[in-house]
């Protein structure tokens, strides 16, 4: 033993004592490297939120849930990602006591590849911390711009220049809540008000503001609330009420307006609702919304995981399958023709499943992944 | 009521677009930050928002005769979503010794089952330490709405107006009868 | 909810709505204070060590470990109370983004009535990032000093003036680990070092270094390692090794010397050893040392939990009481005539045990309280 | 072997030594801080002690045939406190993408079933990212000493001589045949 300790500290203090090590026997001493960047292949990446220390992004491999490393975050954060997958940002909170002293709200964009952030941009400290919500930090549709939701508790955006690493604007949203950008055409953003109506505010260029425009009464902020994670129906934005009302909204002109309201819930008994985070995703190429569901809703259910998640066509207004998953209270899905639905769950962890066109669209369970703190937004990337 | 919600939401615009107005005459992006900063902290929204200045000073815990306090079915926490204080060295009404209440909060409408009666119920967050998960973390939502209706949104850190941001624990006091 | 909803947003927006809302009936609006000190009485505090964010000092009631708060630290911290129990310390780690960038490593002082920091030293970013051990973080007796371990790992040992919040020198101790200060009489700590034998390091009222002497080799490091994990026996030192040896020591003079040495296990079938973190407490009124013991000891087994608590009698040099316990890692003690025992698992979890001086000081579990973290060291106060 | 040792060991205590001495010059605090920390990184002690410049450029991980490198029971594994990098984007012998090798390590020596053989393992931290909790985290301690004998110490963050010292993972080489 006391030979094998003097060898074992040897090797700690290194240099000299490898090629010595190496001599004894015919025994090639490994190398310690680190990895240059991450298997290749679609991606899913999770955002597990923390408190009281640093949140990251994980990533896991699409097709086997093979964990493939992290990104380092701040507190109370939020994920975004680039449409290609390359590039991820987190906004987040590093105070100077980790729970306390000077505050600095910090905008990370990393280079997914090698798993490293890459820059980063100071905001004004007035990032909404909110849990993870995909409408809070959201980016201009060629990814020029980055949009994030402040709360003090008054509400704005705060305008980054991506390129230049610096914030164009703080523009005042007051009494509304959540980014959808415009997804063609000319830089702006609209926000759901509490009054029920929607306003789109302009962006130019430089990325100031460029006055609003106020839409019409879209939902009735009392009898029909609807859910602040919507999401891309063609050109169009579709949210979910509490009571499970579908909007259908187009964004194209100056002012937000009605384009068709569903319910996806008549004719079902049960009394099932919409319920969690981001408890919708529309698989575009199939033209089927995938909605997490709950049983027996009521006043306060509309945080409830869901029991079952439906496969809705769109165009048919029917339900195509319902399928009974494990709470998932948030979930992504991918792009594919048979989209693969990544739930995650309060426990918490994160749940694969792959879908059966010729089935409806049916849910099966293919994969399980330990996640880590509050995770509530992931996305799957080409 | 009405107008007074009014009245002061309009100020919270009008503030909020003079804000807006007095960046777009500023050269750097720092000269904006350092000025509406010190608006916002200083002479602009808190003073309209302090609870805990509002009420005056400090008194004893109230005494919990109506149901267990450090359950998460207790009926005061219907719309809760954090962790309790009263199981974390503060009690229903009082912030943990060395935490900070928080100046703004969001509200519940509870039913004490006791009564029939309907409270409104103020749910502050005290803030400036570690999140306490040695208490129980609790989630209800009745009555809660996104945050476009940020008064009765329960997903923020409510902590967001304090010098020191970090949540501590959630404390529930009754503020009004929802009659 | 229409009329509902308006009112809970004046309750937001206070001032003016409340007295509006104390008109409408027979209602008195609570009013929401902070709760000035904690509770009055003997505590146990437990350090709740974390890795990626912010560390805790938790507060329990010794009677009834009713939980009293926390007070915040940073990450890889360490804990040390003072004997009254009116003031504690931590030293930890802050970086800039939480774990990557400028690094701070800072000794806070807290007002433990109040649960508030009051103080701040920084310390050169040396200190020992390890997992919660109490001879990483000392006091001298008076309380004048803090001496904080080092390890970069050369090893090293900053001193601390706590009145004057400052750092009064940095003191190498080459090769050596753990700080044990004396007792009373003039400054100085003793090590343990890696050739078996203990260094001791005069101190001057100023907090400078003035030399060192070296004991006569104390244990033999490669047959029977002594855990650094000591405790007070009257005015000596007192250490288990990894095979249940027992190493009694004297720090009165310059160099330690050994008072006797105790094979607690002889005699006794199943192997057992010691083993955990901070296995050993020492109730001094009743003469009786606590040891965590685990069987089936072997190479590799010293960090197993406890599978019992001896109970030894260092006079009579018996053993009074095995008592089963739950995997107890670490424990404290209590110093009264039947010293209360605070086990700490790697659940993690706290459990009080009261002991029986009448059964041998058998322990009896009487409570049970949920921990976070990493807790390693735990201290019962007056 | 033991003269090298000793050689090694002689130069870092001159070394800590030299630095205390300075430390006695100096007027302030920071002045003496600033002094050391840039010996420590610049000059000093870490020039002695870096595994990964030591071995030279990358290559592909090493595969896997004698065990499941993600099991807490794989034999590589049996001084090792901490969480693998084997499950964490890395591999045994690689830190994970974006993360930092550790400049400093400890050594255990584990027999391997397959050949029963020892082999003294190097268990090098991945430092400056987020403990990663989405893989195992293993403890065991084979030949694990405590501090007074370093390099076999397992309860310390082995970041500590990096310039990033966030905790991430732990990876298990190994670096000699103890025989």
């Amino acid at each position: 033993m006391v030979q094998l300790d003097k060898l074992a500290l040897c090797a700690v203090l290194a240099v000299v004592a490898a090629p010595a090590m190496a001599q004894q026997a015919d025994f090639k001493p490994e190398t310690l490297t680190v990895k240059e960047t991450i298997d290749p292949g679609p991606n899913v990446l999770v955002y597990q939120q923390e408190w009281k220390g640093a949140g990251s992004i994980a990533v896991f491999g699409k097709d086997d849930l093979a964990f493939k490393g992290l990104m380092a975050s701040g507190s109370m954060g939020q994920m975004l990602v680039s449409p290609d997958g390359k590039t991820a940002y987190s906004q987040s909170t590093f105070m100077k006591r980790i729970t306390y002293g000077d505050i600095e709200h910090v905008v990370q964009v990393y280079d997914v590849a090698k798993l490293t952030p890459v820059k980063e941009v100071s905001l004004p400290a007035k990032a909404a911390m909110t849990l993870g919500y995909q409408p809070m930090f959201q980016a201009s549709a060629d990814g020029k711009f980055l949009y994030v939701q402040n709360g003090t508790p008054a509400a704005s955006v705060t305008v980054v220049d991506v390129a230049k690493g610096s914030v164009t604007a703080e523009i005042p949203t007051p009494g509304c809540w959540g980014i959808y950008p415009s997804a063609a055409g000319a830089y702006k953003f609209s926000t759901i008000c509490g009054t029920g109506i929607f306003q789109t505010y302009a962006v130019t260029a430089d990325g100031a503001p460029a006055g609003k425009t106020d839409s019409a009464r879209i939902f009735d902020v009392n009898s029909d609330p609807i859910f602040i994670s919507g999401v891309r129906v063609g050109g169009d934005l579709l949210f979910a009420s509490f009571n499970g009302t579908l909007y259908r909204l187009s964004d194209a002109e100056a002012a937000v307006k009605t384009v068709e309201t569903i319910k996806i819930t008549d004719g079902v008994d049960g009394k099932w609702a919409p319920g969690g985070y981001a408890m919708m995703g529309y698989a575009e190429k199939a033209g089927v919304l995938f909605v997490a569901m709950h049983p027996d809703a009521g006043n306060g259910s509309h945080k409830n995981p869901a029991e079952e998640i439906w496969a809705y066509d769109l165009k048919a207004k029917k339900i195509l399958s319902r399928s009974a998953v494990e709470h998932v209270a948030s979930f992504a899905i991918s792009a594919d023709e048979a989209p693969v639905l990544f739930g995650l769950t309060e426990d918490p962890k994160m749940i694969r499943y792959t879908s059966d066109p010729k089935a409806g669209f049916a849910l099966t369970k293919t994969g399980e992944a330990k996640v880590t703190g509050f995770p509530f937004v992931a996305q799957v990337t080409p | 009521m009405i107008s007074l919600l009014d009245a002061l939401m309009e100020r919270l615009d009008r503030f909020a677009e003079r804000s807006a107005r007095t960046m777009a005459k500023t050269n750097g992006r720092r000269s904006f930050l350092a000025k509406t900063g010190a608006l916002v902290v200083g002479g602009g929204l808190l003073p309209l928002l302090p609870f805990d200045r509002t009420f005056g000073q400090a008194h004893a815990a109230t005494p919990v005769t109506d149901g267990d306090a450090v359950s998460c079915e207790y009926w005061r926490y219907c719309a809760l979503d954090g962790n309790l204080c009263s199981a974390c060295g503060g009690s229903l009404t009082q912030c943990p010794p060395g935490s900070e209440a928080s100046k703004v909060s969001w509200v519940g409408t509870c039913r004490n089952p006791n009564d029939n009666k309907d409270y409104l119920v103020s749910y502050n967050d005290c803030c400036g330490k570690p999140i306490c998960d040695n208490s129980p973390f609790c989630l209800k939502s009745v009555g809660e709405r996104p945050g476009y209706r940020m008064g009765l949104h329960n997903d923020i850190n409510w902590c967001m107006a304090n010098a020191s941001k970090g949540y501590h624990c959630t404390v529930a006091l009754l503020v009004g009868l929802a009659e």
